[in-house]
């Protein structure tokens, strides 16, 4: 995969047809349709390549994972509070979306690792799970302190078992106790149509991604900035962690990919709902508008080229 | 024909706050209520239905004026400050008054 | 500005009565009607979108009080007893009375 | 409970002319609007959903009795000759009547 | 096919999502996409297999199937009604229920029986379809005599033309007409990608199924014995049904699920027009919270091995 | 391919069960999804092949279709006006119909090639887009000449930025950048699906078209004559261009075919809009009532025939 693999291109040019405010659009059910087959997909070929693992092993990088989950947003509040000069709320509740992971930039990088015929880590789309909560609880806590009024069970609930965490989840234990032949029958849909439907994914999120920006005009210089620095640094502790993990150059990359992508689902939803008063367009905005186009554009070749690096020097 | 009045409370809001309406609906007395999908503008921008986390619903419920009254008091204070948010209401007339 | 008033009546019920409703309609002589998908709660239980079978419409019918009386009257024979359905009416300013 | 009291303008028409519509609301001095997808009969016929070009939407706008009588003026002369439409309204009680 | 077998898995899946109250959901346009595609897979391959066939051979199974249908509710009605002591609407409509087919597990016997190399007879997807109409006849009658209430004439039409009947009876043609080689430039789609298909509507089925088990509670204990026995009790019809017909081990096997499965879609759409006093929530959810589980995840292979025995001990 | 043809036959199925009053219809997600499908594998394909085209080769066609464009609607205007008895902006706006092109007629022709082993040149899908803008042109300017009040700016905005353009151009532009190779990953979705997704969105289009058939009941006979006899003429001169242009038989068809076709999406919007007293029944009933059909059924395969007639003689 290169800057011109047709996946990226999708992206581009359901970019320019938002920024040229084209009537283009994909009908939210076909949307979500394709989001869901990502998910199920992710987590099928996980679960398939778990099988062959030790439990024991999953343990130090399951740790380490979900420390960086809660580490990340406690980093990046006191930038937005302080430098970035923004409210309490709109601080902590950004700060949380990149504490947490983007299941679109994580398949794109599945896809652009594939496409090098470069392996990774099974569990990785563990990972994804993993990272999803930890950012929301110190979110919340960031913005209001272990406050009485979250309802904290109704919240796990709600991220434990949306639609992210059952498929990737259902996914993985599906692909384990069915194994590779088992699988085969439903391979022509979950694993020959993944670069596609990612494609048509990728149109559909340029898009939206376009229709960020106008927001993005009105907050300003410094989210921009913000939104394309705080990855960077994120994918180098992402890195440097994978490297200590002992993982391999495809999973160091990996976890630079998913410590530097921003949620745009999960998060926004449980924010909305716990911190009301942040301004979710502004999260939004950056997550979207900047990071995930940043990523999907520069970014994901950029983290291969340091976890070969960082390989190379520690291996 | 001789029908009764009640009161036909509209409000139209984020869908992420659904799940919070209908509860409050419950415990303030509401015997029913419908939802429909919607999209729109206000104070807080447009919000339309390209983009799951900027959507509105349209919510109705028809009670008595005690019950209206209790629903009004409540969004004013749980959600006003912070989300999209406009209600608004009329006298209609019902055929069942027993059902709201 | 001078308005004539009609009676808008709003139905909210099982989507399977869609057909049925709409040749009701033409019988008792309303002029037109508009339907929107719908969900909601009511005596007969959490009717949502999710299963084809326990969906609601919402329908409007802007028409005289005559033809409102009729379809109240054929809907409570008719509809009342067996389906989740409830009604209501207000009146409404129309501006072209003749299309009504 | 002391609400101030707005009209709630409803117009059912042709989806074609939503961008039209809101470009109208704006220039007319509304301050919001709120979109629903429709079908419905009427004079120009059966608009369902099946077939994107006859398909309608279900449009609200609450404002004052001026934009109210502005957006009935210009919809006359602008829609009514060419276009499937009705258009309705009726008065409610607003909660903060500064929004509208 | 085991009970690992990945379709089974994602029905799974979907039932735990559904008690653990996920907010999990395919969008209902996804859902009715994916039926459309099962009930035209369903009917092509049908329709190539029964040009090789003599119609003459048809009529037999046709008539002798179709008086199955006309039975079993026969046979329901008095068990629900006296000792379940069921109000009558309540009892002619879940009898009608069970005196029609389910085309999800019909759906799942085929790829059941595929995955094992067992061939059927081609002409099963018109028993499907020749299932819907009798049954339907005998819970009106049931509930309400031959009344002159009933607007036949426009029922047959619902019935007839309903989507179900079209798909497969279309699909059939289609099959028919085209041949083997005039299918082959649309296989891709239906016919490779049938179980993965397959497997997400299940999905949303496990969903669905589970949202019933909260109205099954209310109805008790009853209810749940008869979705269950009663559907055994059919399958020991239908199959005997089978091997009197000189139908093939697969082809009993079919005829016993199809015997044993309960409709969700054109019977209860039906019977809401016609017996609108029978109350909808009892027939569905026994229907799909009790035996269309049960048949996926016990019956199906239950009425393989009734199949193997009968065809055994008769041929 | 022939009449026989599964895509063909699913048409006349829906085609039936329209008539006949089914209930069967695709979600409008699902045909709206399959439309997009559809544009994008025109699009990819097209660019693949003109990568390995000299742009200078492109003008000559360009201009001409073009003007062929622009003329044609200007012929039937008359016709319409004069023969017909329309009133001046009916007569427009179907005139504007048929100086446009369908894209779904442009689909089975291409799906009627392949499967007879026949090129066309591959700048046909351009040709698709460039007829799109002039015949609304034209129409407009029939309809109210001149005239200040139509908003140019905007109107062309909508026009070259509708869903059909974009996604047909953005298309061709990603094939013919990523190349053979850089297509293939997801060329299982995009060229293997094809036929199938046409086949899925003929029957759709079938169920469509008889729903239009009252309507034209209505408007009497010489619309359905205009519906058949107006695309012959269209595809003589389609055809005759070709010819002119050096194009090889497939492409001479293709060219017959983009001319006899109607437009049934970009038009009735555009005219809508800017020529609002122009009864949208009348272009529409007989675009997708009658000449759509047409086309299908027996247009594309004359047009082959006529297009090797022409090459014969010529060549
Ligand atoms: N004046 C209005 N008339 C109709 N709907 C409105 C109006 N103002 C706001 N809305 C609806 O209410 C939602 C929330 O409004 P707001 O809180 O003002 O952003 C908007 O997205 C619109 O759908
Ligand atoms: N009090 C209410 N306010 C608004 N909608 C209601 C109310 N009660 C019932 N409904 C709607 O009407 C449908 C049928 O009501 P029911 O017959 O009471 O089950 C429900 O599914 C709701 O969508
Ligand atoms: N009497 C009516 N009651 C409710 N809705 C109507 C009525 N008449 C028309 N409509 C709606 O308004 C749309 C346009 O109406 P018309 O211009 O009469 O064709 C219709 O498609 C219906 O959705
Ligand atoms: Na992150
Ligand atoms: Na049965
Ligand atoms: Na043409």
């Amino acid at each position: 995969m290169t800057p011109l693999d047709p996946i990226v291109l999708f992206f581009i040019l359901g970019l320019i047809a938002g920024v040229l405010r084209s009537e283009l659009r994909l009908p939210p059910a076909i949307y979500e349709g394709l989001t869901v087959l990502l998910l199920i997909s992710i987590g099928l070929k996980g679960g398939i390549e778990l099988a062959k693992q030790p439990f024991a092993e999953l343990v130090g990088p399951v740790l380490s994972v979900m420390l960086m989950g809660f580490l990340l947003p406690l980093v990046a509040y006191p930038v937005l509070r302080y430098v970035g000069r923004f409210k309490r709320p709109d601080a902590a509740s950004i700060a949380a979306h990149y504490g947490s992971v983007s299941v679109g930039t994580f398949a794109v990088a599945v896809a652009y690792l594939a496409s090098q015929d470069i392996s990774f880590e099974s569990y990785m789309p563990l990972m994804v799970v993993i990272l999803e909560v930890p950012a929301i609880l110190v979110g919340i806590i960031l913005a209001r302190g272990i406050s009485r009024e979250t309802r904290w069970g109704k919240l796990s609930h709600e991220v434990l078992l949306g639609k992210g965490v059952v498929l990737l989840v259902g996914g993985m234990l599906i692909g384990w106790v069915a194994g590779p032949e088992g699988v085969e029958p439903i391979a022509p849909l979950f694993f020959d149509l993944f670069k596609a439907i990612l494609a048509l994914f990728l149109l559909e999120m340029g898009l939206i991604a376009a229709s960020q920006i106008s927001s993005l005009r009105r907050y300003g210089l410094f989210l921009v900035g913000f939104g394309i620095l705080f990855p960077l640094f994120s994918a180098v502790v992402g890195g440097w962690l994978g490297l200590m993990l002992g993982m391999s150059t495809g999973g160091i990359m990996m976890l630079a990919t998913l410590a530097a992508s921003g949620s745009y689902i999960a998060v926004p939803a449980a924010m909305r709902l716990t911190v009301p008063e942040a301004n979710p367009t502004l999260s939004i905005s950056v997550s979207l508008g900047v990071t995930f186009p940043f990523n999907i554009l520069v970014g994901i070749p950029l983290y291969l080229q340091f976890a070969n690096l960082l390989h190379g020097s520690g291996g | 024909m001789s029908l009764d009045t009640r009161k036909l409370v509209t409000i139209i809001t984020e869908s992420a706050l659904e799940h919070s309406l209908v509860d409050d609906f419950e415990r303030l007395g509401a015997h029913g209520y419908t939802i429909t999908n919607a999209r729109g503008k206000g104070h807080r921008g447009v919000r339309d239905a390209d983009w799951s986390t900027s959507t509105n619903i349209r919510v109705e419920v028809v009670c008595d004026a005690t019950v209206a009254e209790a629903i009004v008091g409540h969004f004013r204070e749980h959600y006003y400050a912070n989300y999209a948010m406009i209600l608004f209401m009329c006298d209609v007339e019902v055929v069942r008054p027993e059902k709201f």
